[in-house]
């Protein structure tokens, strides 16, 4: 066979204790910097499930933390220590072990318990999410392309925004008008998908006011990306105020504001923002020119199409409106200004732009 | 090293042609007849995934079944008639079996007789089935889940009853040219599983459509 | 006798006269062992299974209720 | 009556080869529609290898949008085809053609010490249904590609664009294929091993293939009934998915989860049958806990069919339901744990020759655990309700797809390269290639975990500008592994027009398709050898009787006058 026979190393190798020390106490680090962080995936805690969510991540991640130090760094070592020392003859083989039936069973009896452990835990948790406390306000949410609506008790029709009060046990049942949304609100680690035809239900009680975003996390179409949108968390007063509002007025659009000043338009400024926020779904060509809505090039002279898609005459304060508030027709849908978050100059601006394409 | 291998009966086989070639006959057959019995099981996948999707989409609108269309309860199916219907397809099954066993006992006459039955009430199945979609009152195929799912299931398997005469049928013209003899008809015992396969798809279908 | 009568005493008959044939047919593959033979068995005994189906529904006992809403 | 040589068992496939298909000699039935497993192999290496390019372009196409948070390059439309394209391109007509039908129809008969597949022409059959899919996906972005995922969830998809039924015939196509491919590689490796290969003597890429072979035909079937109706709901209008008229979104998801989890195994656990034979041959020891390791890909592959509902803890089932399907998932992570330790101590007192397929092996050790314990976080219901839908999810995905699947073919291509051309190829580019690939793959991927946790979801066009800066380092870096992908190919070129001649078995390795010549010849072997143990016992003799003059096999000891048959 061999020229040289080089006998192969049977012993864990020279730095085996040591580099097994080094793993324990990296893992122990890692262990504790997880556990004691506050805020383990660097988000706030804006509210209830928070807390217990984190909790679970802490726990998995210390467990994680541990696995990969062992799995990476045995790895590493063994490939360093057992490489075949240069000069020695390509056929010199390994130690014949085929296997340690007690090392086996070990290595099959750990991950098992803490497979058990951790099932346990997430049920734990799990059924304290399930169990955890609701009702005392009820919130539907739905979801339409391509933002929220809500449906507040006592208010007639839906409102645009979400407010919900501090420490509330709060019922969000959330569903939608088309196609599959998501109801994401990383802050309280909570979501649901929102499907047509099917009522899905959260629990959550708000703790930290601040502003923060509903994120959609379901493809719904060409704006997904758009569909984000505020939501409030504010003290139980400034939340009543806000309701009393809403129950006392319309309900129906949360807009109602300022007029917009259509002649401080900027064409260019419009130019900018049609690139960011409308050209996904319309060309600046004629109206035939569609994409996902119909172009808009030529949209205040056009004599194939004297009117706008609502049926108004093409006004440029009608054409505001329609920016400002969506639209929802045969032609498809358009998100409001709102989902877009477009203020009122930016719609000026917009509307300036698209005259400035007409008289070329 | 320990060498264990295991030997066995048949290593004197080397002189006559015929024997060796029996051999090979047998081994290729087996392979065959693996591999189609595992096509069957797809094909159970395949019925079963629908069945799934009718036992979701009927739960999914309990407790009325068949469901409201406008208004308007639709009418449950002719239980009648498509236990007739299946008595048929089902008397098909056994006719087949028989010819096959006629096959392998060399009796000529009452495998033709056999066969030819069988073709004969599969296509009386496949008329019958023409008769009930014809008078099915559930809003055809495209007007609700109940007419989606029952059109589509029991149109899914009348192909296969289809193809299964089809297949009868050219099997039976390759007897009558001598593709197989006695001893060897894999095809024959192709053709018969999947006629009894047809056959008990049959019965999950009827008793979700007609008896459940 | 209304159509619907006669289809289920033809069915009857028939079902008898098919279950019956199936048990015979599923004792004669009883003692083989191939794998044809046991699917044959399976699929054999299945299709007897349907026919006491039929004899079910030749009788009103399914499905429950008669039918209709 | 052929002669047959003392000591040899006749068959169909063991008999003398004049006695089946001659060797075709025009170049059509040769090399475009040969029926031989290792010329159908190297076939879907190819096709796989072009649809790898085109797929990984569209990659570089969504990394590139995602340098602005307005989005770079694409409108949302275009961006959304893209992304869609690219899932389904790399699951459906990358990984999985090239770890079932390439390595499947070139490695598995030779290691089993067959002459071809149990049925070659249903195989020339399932191969040639490959690349007509794959045009026929491709061609849809002429007509408007689909726009809603890889997983295309109704009711968007039915809204979606022409292109989106294209999508289905094609998937539905490369269902078929998958189907025929598991159906003939089940028969094949139950009924055409060597004579004396029992079931724990078979090398374990044989055992990962054979685990494999169900998923394939059962679960490919649901998928095909659930892209029938949604083809039928498309066309004809036949209500299956839409709520509006009585349908269930959710039907839907059932029925694809059913399938593309299992998938997910099919994607993986042939990876881990290369690695399996990567880590002994390198380190030139028996692979550590052999009948663990076998019957631990036989129990994923079972347990896979119990836990598809695990995508789907956020669409709305009763919640008691998402207990067994968390539980399940995680007991998944126990067979999966045993193969990784028992790799680790495959490593442990080797004598370790460190080349690219060991490199790339140990590669996917670590990418792969990472990858899986990213799962356990998603597995435990509460923090899917946080992390389901978000680029947590991408990256997770990519960690065992790209990081486990596509490293495993890495080391694959590298390992039976110089069975496949006779030719080896430039170690030091080789391993070259594996850094860049490492630290670009681990470099994108890395930083969507923690995009995903703050706050992004994914399949966006357009994202908040607080995440772009780790967007932008992503998209860098996947640059680098682009150029990592570049050199692979240039590697490959290479060594076809100069590298050296590889012998019959350049690595030492003790399998049965390392006994063959390089490339090996027409129906593999001129006798089909007898096997007497486990092929992994290095410094033993060879465990082959009967090899016929096997080239390089210095260990082989001669032909033995008992007559072995198969114990099947």
């Amino acid at each position: 066979m061999a020229q040289r026979v080089v006998k192969p190393k049977t012993n864990l190798g020279p730095g085996f204790w040591p580099v097994t020390a080094f793993i324990a106490v990296l893992s122990a680090v890692m262990v504790y910097l997880v556990e004691t962080s506050p805020l383990p995936i660097g988000l706030i805690q804006a509210g209830a499930p928070a807390d217990s969510i984190d909790a679970l991540f802490r726990f998995l991640g210390a467990v994680a933390a541990v696995i990969f130090n062992i799995v990476v760094i045995y790895t590493i070592y063994f490939g360093i220590v057992f490489a075949r020392p240069k000069g020695a003859p390509p056929n010199t083989i390994g130690v014949q072990i085929h296997d340690a039936p007690v090392l086996e069973f070990w290595w099959t009896a750990i991950p098992t318990i803490l497979v058990v452990i951790l099932s346990i835990y997430s049920v734990k948790i799990w059924a304290d999410l399930q169990n955890s406390q609701g009702d005392v306000l009820t919130v539907e949410a739905i979801g339409y392309q391509f933002g929220f609506q809500f449906r507040y008790p006592k208010v007639k029709g839906l409102v645009n925004e979400m407010h919900l009060p501090l420490n509330t046990p709060t019922t969000i049942h959330v569903t939608s008008r088309d196609v599959i949304h998501g109801f994401w609100i990383p802050e309280l680690r909570m979501k649901a998908d929102m499907v047509p035809g099917l009522i899905n239900t959260i629990r959550v009680t708000p703790t930290v006011p601040g502003t923060y975003h509903i994120i959609c996390s379901e493809f719904c179409g060409v704006a997904h990306s758009a569909m984000d949108q505020k939501m409030v968390i504010e003290s139980q007063q400034a939340f009543a105020k806000w309701f009393a509002r809403q129950a006392g007025g319309s309900g129906s659009s949360g807009g109602g504001g300022t007029a917009i000043a259509i002649d401080k338009g900027h064409a260019d400024a419009g130019q900018k923002l049609f690139g960011q926020k409308c050209s996904a779904c319309h060309s600046v060509g004629p109206f035939d020119q569609k994409q996902v809505g119909p172009g808009l090039g030529k949209i205040f002279n056009d004599p194939a199409h004297p009117k706008l898609v609502n049926g108004d005459a093409p006004t440029p304060q009608n054409v505001a409106k329609i920016i400002q508030s969506g639209f929802q027709g045969d032609m498809g849908v358009m998100p409001s200004a709102q989902v877009n978050q477009l203020s009122n100059p930016d719609i000026a601006n917009l509307v300036a732009y698209l005259a400035s394409l007409s008289k070329k | 090293m320990a060498v264990s291998v295991a030997t066995h009966g048949h290593d004197a086989h080397d002189d006559h042609g015929g024997h060796d070639d029996d051999i090979i006959y047998q081994e290729t057959r087996d392979m065959r007849l693996m591999g189609f019995v595992l096509f069957l099981v797809s094909d159970v996948v395949l019925f079963s995934s629908y069945i799934f999707a009718y036992i979701y989409l009927r739960n999914s609108i309990q407790p009325n079944w068949p469901p409201i269309v406008d208004g308007h309860q639709l009418p449950r199916l002719d239980t009648a008639f498509a236990a007739f219907n299946s008595v048929v397809l089902f008397g098909s099954g056994v006719t087949m079996h028989y010819a096959l066993e006629s096959w392998k006992h060399a009796n000529k006459g009452r495998f033709n007789l056999f066969m030819w039955l069988t073709i004969f009430l599969g296509l009386d199945f496949l008329g019958g089935q023409g008769y009930e979609y014809a008078h099915a009152q559930i809003g055809g195929w495209s007007g609700n889940i109940f007419g989606a799912s029952f059109f589509t299931l029991t149109g899914m398997h009348g192909i296969h009853v289809f193809l299964g005469v089809c297949f009868l049928f050219a099997l039976w013209l390759q007897t009558q040219r001598g593709v197989y003899t006695e001893h060897r008809f894999f095809g024959l015992t192709a053709g018969t599983l999947y006629w009894h396969f047809v056959d008990v798809i049959w019965v999950v279908l009827f008793f979700l459509f007609y008896l459940w | 006798m209304d159509l619907a009568t006669i289809e289920k005493v033809v069915a009857f008959v028939g079902a008898l006269i098919v279950f019956a044939f199936a048990l015979v047919g599923l004792r004669g593959e009883w003692p083989k062992n191939g794998l044809d033979d046991n699917v044959t068995k399976v699929l054999l005994g299945l299709m007897a299974f349907g026919c006491v189906l039929v004899v079910l529904a030749c009788f009103g006992v399914l499905p429950h209720g008669g039918g209709g809403a | 009556m052929a002669t047959v040589a003392p000591g040899v068992p006749t068959g169909p496939y063991h008999a003398v080869l004049d006695h089946i298909h001659p060797e075709p000699t025009s170049f059509i039935r040769k090399y475009v529609f040969s029926i031989d497993a290792k010329v159908i192999g190297i076939q879907y290496m190819i096709t796989g290898g072009i649809f790898f390019v085109i797929a990984g372009l569209l990659a570089e196409i969504i990394r590139t949008q995602l340098l602005s948070p307005h989005g770079a390059i694409l409108s949302a439309a275009t961006y959304n085809s893209v992304y869609s394209m690219h899932g389904s391109a790399m699951v459906w007509f990358v990984v999985i053609p090239l770890l079932t039908g390439a390595f499947g129809n070139f490695v598995m008969p030779m290691q089993i010490g067959a002459r071809d597949v149990a049925f070659p022409w249903l195989n020339l059959v399932a191969f040639w249904i490959f690349p007509v899919a794959g045009v026929i996906l491709f061609s849809s972005f002429l007509v408007g590609a689909p726009d809603a995922g890889w997983t295309e969830y109704p009711p968007i998809s039915l809204q979606g664009p022409p292109g989106t039924n294209l999508w289905c015939i094609a998937v539905f196509l490369i269902g078929i294929s998958s189907t025929m491919t598991g159906i003939n590689f089940l028969v094949t490796i139950y009924k055409m091993r060597a004579p004396g290969m029992t079931f724990t003597r078979m090398p374990l890429f044989v055992w990962a293939q054979f685990a494999t072979t169900p998923l394939l035909f059962i679960a490919t079937t649901a998928l095909g009934a659930a892209l029938a109706a949604l083809f039928i709901e498309r066309v004809f209008g036949v209500p299956f998915y839409d709520p509006k008229r009585g349908g269930s979104p959710v039907l839907w998801q059932h029925m694809f989860w059913f399938y593309s989890h299992p998938a997910v195994y099919i994607m993986i656990i042939p990876g881990f049958g290369i690695i399996s034979e990567v880590l002994p041959t390198f380190a030139r020891k028996p692979i550590f806990g052999y009948k663990m390791i076998a019957f631990s890909s036989v129990a994923i592959s079972l347990l896979s069919f119990s836990v598809w509902a695990h995508h789907m803890f956020t669409s709305g089932m009763v919640p008691w339901l998402q207990l067994p399907f968390m539980i399940i998932t995680m007991v998944i992570a126990i067979p999966t744990g045993v193969k990784i330790f028992s790799w680790m101590a495959t490593l442990w007192g080797g004598s370790i020759n460190w080349k690219t397929p060991l490199l790339y092996a140990t590669g996917f050790l670590i990418t792969f655990t990472y990858g899986g314990l990213t799962g356990f976080f998603l597995a435990a219901v509460p923090l899917d309700y946080h992390e389901h839908g978000t680029y947590f999810v991408v990256a997770h995905f990519h960690y065992v797809l790209y990081g486990g699947s596509i490293m495993s073919l890495f080391a694959g291509i590298y390992y039976w390269w110089p069975k496949m051309t006779g030719r080896m190829y430039n170690e030091k580019l080789g391993q070259l290639q594996f850094w860049l690939t490492f630290i670009g793959f681990n470099a994108t991927f890395t930083p969507m975990h923690w995009l995903g946790l703050l706050g992004m979801p994914r399949r966006v066009a357009t994202y908040d500008p607080q995440f772009q800066f780790w967007n932008q380092f992503a998209s860098i870096s996947s640059y680098v592994m682009a150029l990592g992908t570049v050199l692979f190919f240039y590697i490959l070129f290479d060594s076809i027009r100069n590298g050296k001649k590889s012998g019959p078995n350049p690595w030492g390795a003790r399998t049965l398709e390392w006994m063959v010549s390089s490339p090996p010849p027409y129906y593999n072997f001129k006798k089909i050898p007898a096997v007497l143990a486990a092929p992994y016992d290095f410094g033993n003799p060879l465990p082959y009787l009967g090899l016929e003059a096997a080239p390089g096999a210095t260990e082989a000891t001669p032909t033995s006058a008992s007559h072995p048959v198969p114990t099947y």
